[in-house]
């Protein structure tokens, strides 16, 4: 189902830290319901703007980590004046919100065995994944440090990777994903990530010929295809619009994935 | 309740900027049903180019104190495949006029641009085809592959092209000034001496963002384009000033913008000489920014 | 760490822009102190006119998003009153140079602004008298009593201009380019050629506000003098783009500004070309701002 | 004593409701003891912009209502974006403080009774000249409503007129001025209020050659004399900056008050 056609007024509902992230409910019993790997454009409704360099000023988009009883949850970094200002409210809190957008996750060809990949705050569409589609699925996630690695509560069952070696595995979490590929080949991978992450998960993938559904992040303005700004190099030429084509692209339409496709690490 | 606007009856007084509104992408997000219930009176195209245009590579964004910097490029499928795949597309658009009359038809007004007097004739000869374009939009925003400076920023320069390619074609032509000159009003007079049914401004301001420095290097661009266009609330003022300046010079009909986020900003620029107000930036906080707009007004 | 410009040896980058800040007002409010720890490299007056001027009525101020219009009408004494009453009170201004170094004596720039060639050359000559004065700015964005163009706005009468009145000073003259144009690089280009020994930029964008509607009655400009110029951060980003594409043009130095609020904003106009960096509105809201930015650079 | 010459970010330490207003009292221990009449240029250190309009962006003018014990109090009125931001604080925000500035008050000519006279939000500079200069002066306040009108709580033994008759007076707070001035002339006026209470004033005490010093205010860029954007008429020609000449000005300095150049009523 398409989204509404206007930014919606919600509420937030609730707001808990999870390590260096938050995890912030927010009510929205009237959307239709979201799809694995969509996003939302959410915007303070009260003193969005203001911050650093006079900032933000445009929404900023979200992938949906949960949605349940009619609340939708999102997993915030604050990494600038629009997470800081996000991250800044409390239950009762008003909220713009226009949603869910973007292209969902699909379901795996019959027999291959899904993986899910998640680095830092791209976890979060991996959460409503394995909610929905994939709950049987593994789940290997890597982080920066040991706070960050908390955020790995928002899923069941994952492996952890740290780059300090403070929780889990010491190392890249792809490390994980090719002794996965090693034990069976025949998976097929959703990841989301920081760039760099990603950038290894489409060679890797490609390499072993395992299909992939890659979740990019790129600036937006609007999110849903009307000002062509986040747009990512397709292969065999012109751009993708990660809003509209995206965000879940699948690896073989990229050459590869560029400096400002992901998440903060 | 209904507007005209050179020949053409609207819903009301509120269309999109170009290149701020993809009627397309916005049914594929929000659903079919968006083309009965249409947000804008016009629908204004994406510039459109005799060849087909990728674009600038990214980044294309660049947000600044109230305002967003845009370096796309001028992204389009070149004049070809825009009438033979877009415009069957955007037919069938209606917008409500307010209460329970019945919603009106949505003209279409494609935006064209080229660099040179040909260029142009061939843009507006192709156009002249399809009777579903309701009228023309040239955006002479577009550097002069001589000079470099944009078509549009001289007002003799920018007469001159207009009477070359004005007999090509009989729909309304809506000259799209560029901001980036000493006298506006100036280009806007040009325009209607040339010919024009009408001026639309304002287009972007010249502006750049540098990318924030994670090491002690040397400094670099953020955009792409290494330039680009600023649009938004922290333009609005100049906006004002500039269709107040033309407005006050010209007696062809005005269509205002810049920055404008609610009926009170519509309203500035109507009060100032503007017949219609588009709305651009705003539409990307909200997409139903410009129906909220048509209905306070 | 003195930074060498047109001749002139100052304490550090950071001047402010002209009419931004009155020295001889900030002693009476924050105390004669000031005068040995003065936050500015070299202190930019005022524009000055060949008459008094009482400036615009008010109001003369409007807040908007980022930003501020003013239309101040450039009040002044008059040359002659501020030759003989300001100029005295203006020497010994001394600059922190930074850690425990000696204070630099901070040069006087004297702006000064005239509608013809003759207004000019009076002006300079008046000035060529003073030893104090240190070196000249020349606001070029004075109405041609003739066009009502700004006489900086058009690069070959900008030249003719400045060629007209270089000979009468033998201290380095600064033009203040204004941003109002189609190619401000090419002014730029004007003014190096007639001998400008530096050029100054972004003076404000021409910019328009309405009274808040208080009844139905038709709309009244805010500003008493109508129109106004807009500065402060929402200009930032064209001032940057206006700053590179001059700097890459000419040889003589640069005084780049426009919305500059940080250390960091300071640098990207330097990145880009700037010798030196004006603060203006940014004191308004914080009259340490410059000697902030000044020490973090 | 002259201002500090830069902001200062003070604490806010307490809000109180009085009727339509706030009263905000803001540490400033380290701050020159501040002079009946003068004010203080203040904004919220975070999130000061993002209101409606993107504003506020400067800093706003507000009168020292009062200076105890290291605090500064201030009268503030939701009039807009600036104060609205204001009033939000509570206390522990932090807050963008330069000042003290501009002209005080002055003691009287030897002899003569002065009468306080105050009007709406313009009340706040009486009563710190009450605290400090004249403890035994008439106090005359007048508002607009009941609401209003309990502002008076902020000074000692006020009469008080109300323009909706809701409490004390019924009537313009000038009249009470008149029957003042006919009791006994040989008074000094002192005032500050709405810019149409100020003209009559001002004209009441030409007609009665009373003295009478008015409190104006402007919209104000800066402050402190740079931007030459706070200006009134001078009688005779040219004009005066509020912030530097000001805001005290001796009413034989003014043809007329001007439209601008008073509170909110
Ligand atoms: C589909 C999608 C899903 C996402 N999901 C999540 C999520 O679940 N959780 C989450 O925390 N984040 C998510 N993000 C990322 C989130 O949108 C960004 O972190 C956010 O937009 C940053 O805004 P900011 O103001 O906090 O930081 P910004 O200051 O905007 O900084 C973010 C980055 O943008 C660049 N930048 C800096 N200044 C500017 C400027 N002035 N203009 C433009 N770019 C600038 C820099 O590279 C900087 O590192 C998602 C993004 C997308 C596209
Ligand atoms: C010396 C002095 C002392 C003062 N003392 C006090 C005090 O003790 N308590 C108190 O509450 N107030 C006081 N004020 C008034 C206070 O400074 C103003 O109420 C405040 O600046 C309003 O800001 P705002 O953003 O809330 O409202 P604004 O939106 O700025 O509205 C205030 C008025 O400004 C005009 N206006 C509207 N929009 C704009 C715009 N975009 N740009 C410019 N003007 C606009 C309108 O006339 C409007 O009514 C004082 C002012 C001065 C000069
Ligand atoms: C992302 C973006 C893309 C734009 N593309 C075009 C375009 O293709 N052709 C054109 O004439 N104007 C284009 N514009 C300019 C807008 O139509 C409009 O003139 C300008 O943005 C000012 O209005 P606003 O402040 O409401 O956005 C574009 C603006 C933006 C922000
Ligand atoms: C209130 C005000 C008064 C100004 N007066 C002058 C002036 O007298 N002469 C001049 O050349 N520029 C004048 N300027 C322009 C500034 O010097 C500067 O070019 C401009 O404000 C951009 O810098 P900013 O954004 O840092 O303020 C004035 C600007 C402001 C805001
Ligand atoms: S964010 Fe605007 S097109 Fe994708
Ligand atoms: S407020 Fe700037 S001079 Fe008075």
């Amino acid at each position: 189902m398409s989204a509404p056609f206007a930014r919606r007024a919600l509420t937030v509902t609730a707001v808990q830290q999870l390590g260096a992230y938050s995890v912030m409910r927010v009510a929205d019993p009237d959307a239709p319901e979201p799809q694995a790997g969509q996003f939302s454009m959410l915007a303070a409704v009260e003193r969005w703007g203001g911050g650093e360099g006079e900032r933000p000023f445009l929404a900023r988009a979200f992938s949906i980590a949960r949605h349940l009883q009619g609340e939708s949850h999102y997993l915030l970094e604050d990494v600038g004046p629009g997470t800081r200002r996000l991250c800044e409210l409390r239950a009762g809190d008003q909220l713009w919100s226009l949603g869910p957008l973007g292209r969902p996750f699909t379901t795996p060809a019959e027999g291959r065995r899904a993986i899910l990949l998640g680095g830092g705050v791209g976890i979060a569409p991996l959460a409503i994944l394995q909610d929905t589609l994939l709950e049987d699925a593994s789940v290997l996630l890597g982080f920066r440090d040991g706070e960050r690695a908390r955020g790995a509560g928002l899923l069941r069952d994952a492996r952890v990777a740290t780059d300090d070696g403070s929780l889990g595995y010491h190392g890249l979490v792809t490390d994980l994903l090719e002794q996965e590929l090693q034990s069976d080949a025949h998976a097929v991978v959703y990841a989301c990530g920081p760039a760099a992450m990603l950038e290894r998960v489409r060679s890797i993938c490609a390499e072993t010929h395992t299909p992939a559904q890659l979740a990019l992040e790129a600036a937006m303005a609007c999110g849903f295809g009307a000002c062509y700004g986040c747009v990512v190099p397709r292969r065999g030429g012109g751009y993708l619009r990660v809003c509209l084509d995206g965000p879940v692209i699948d690896a073989a339409e990229l050459e590869r994935v560029e400096e400002h496709a992901g998440a903060s690490a | 309740m209904t507007v005209e606007f050179c020949g053409l009856t609207l819903a009301h007084r509120i269309i999109n900027g170009s290149g701020t509104f993809d009627a397309i992408a916005a049914r594929a997000a929000f659903g079919e049903a968006l083309a009965g219930e249409f947000p804008f009176a016009a629908y204004v195209s994406k510039t459109i180019t005799l060849e087909p245009r990728v674009g600038n590579p990214p980044p294309r964004l660049w947000e600044s104190a109230g305002g967003l910097i845009n370096s796309i490029g001028l992204p389009n499928k070149g004049l070809e495949r825009y009438l033979e795949e877009d415009l069957p597309r955007l037919s069938g658009l209606l917008a409500p006029s307010g209460g329970s009359a019945t919603p009106i038809p949505v003209p279409l007004i494609t935006n064209v641009m080229g660099s040179s007097a040909e260029e142009i004739t061939r843009l507006l000869d192709a156009c002249e085809q399809h009777a579903q374009i309701a009228a023309i939009e040239l955006n002479v925003s577009c550097p002069n592959v001589k000079t470099g400076l944009d078509i549009g920023a001289d007002p003799r320069a920018l007469e001159e092209v207009l009477r070359a390619v004005r007999p090509r074609t009989s729909k309304p032509l809506i000259v799209k000034l560029t901001p980036n000159t000493a006298d506006v009003a100036a280009c806007a007079q040009a325009a209607q001496a040339a010919g024009a049914d009408g001026v639309s401004l304002i287009n972007t301001l010249r502006a750049m963002a540098l990318a924030p420095r994670t090491r002690a290097g040397s400094a670099t661009p953020w955009l792409g384009g290494v330039t680009g266009g600023l649009s938004g609330p922290s333009i609005r003022a100049v906006a004002l000033a500039q269709v107040a300046a033309v407005a006050e010079r010209v007696s062809i009909p005005v269509v205002g913008m810049g920055g404008v986020q609610s009926a009170r900003h519509a309203r500035e620029l109507i009060d100032v000489g503007a017949t219609l107000v588009a709305v651009g930036t705003e539409s990307f906080r909200d997409p139903a920014a410009a129906a909220k707009i048509a209905a306070a007004l």
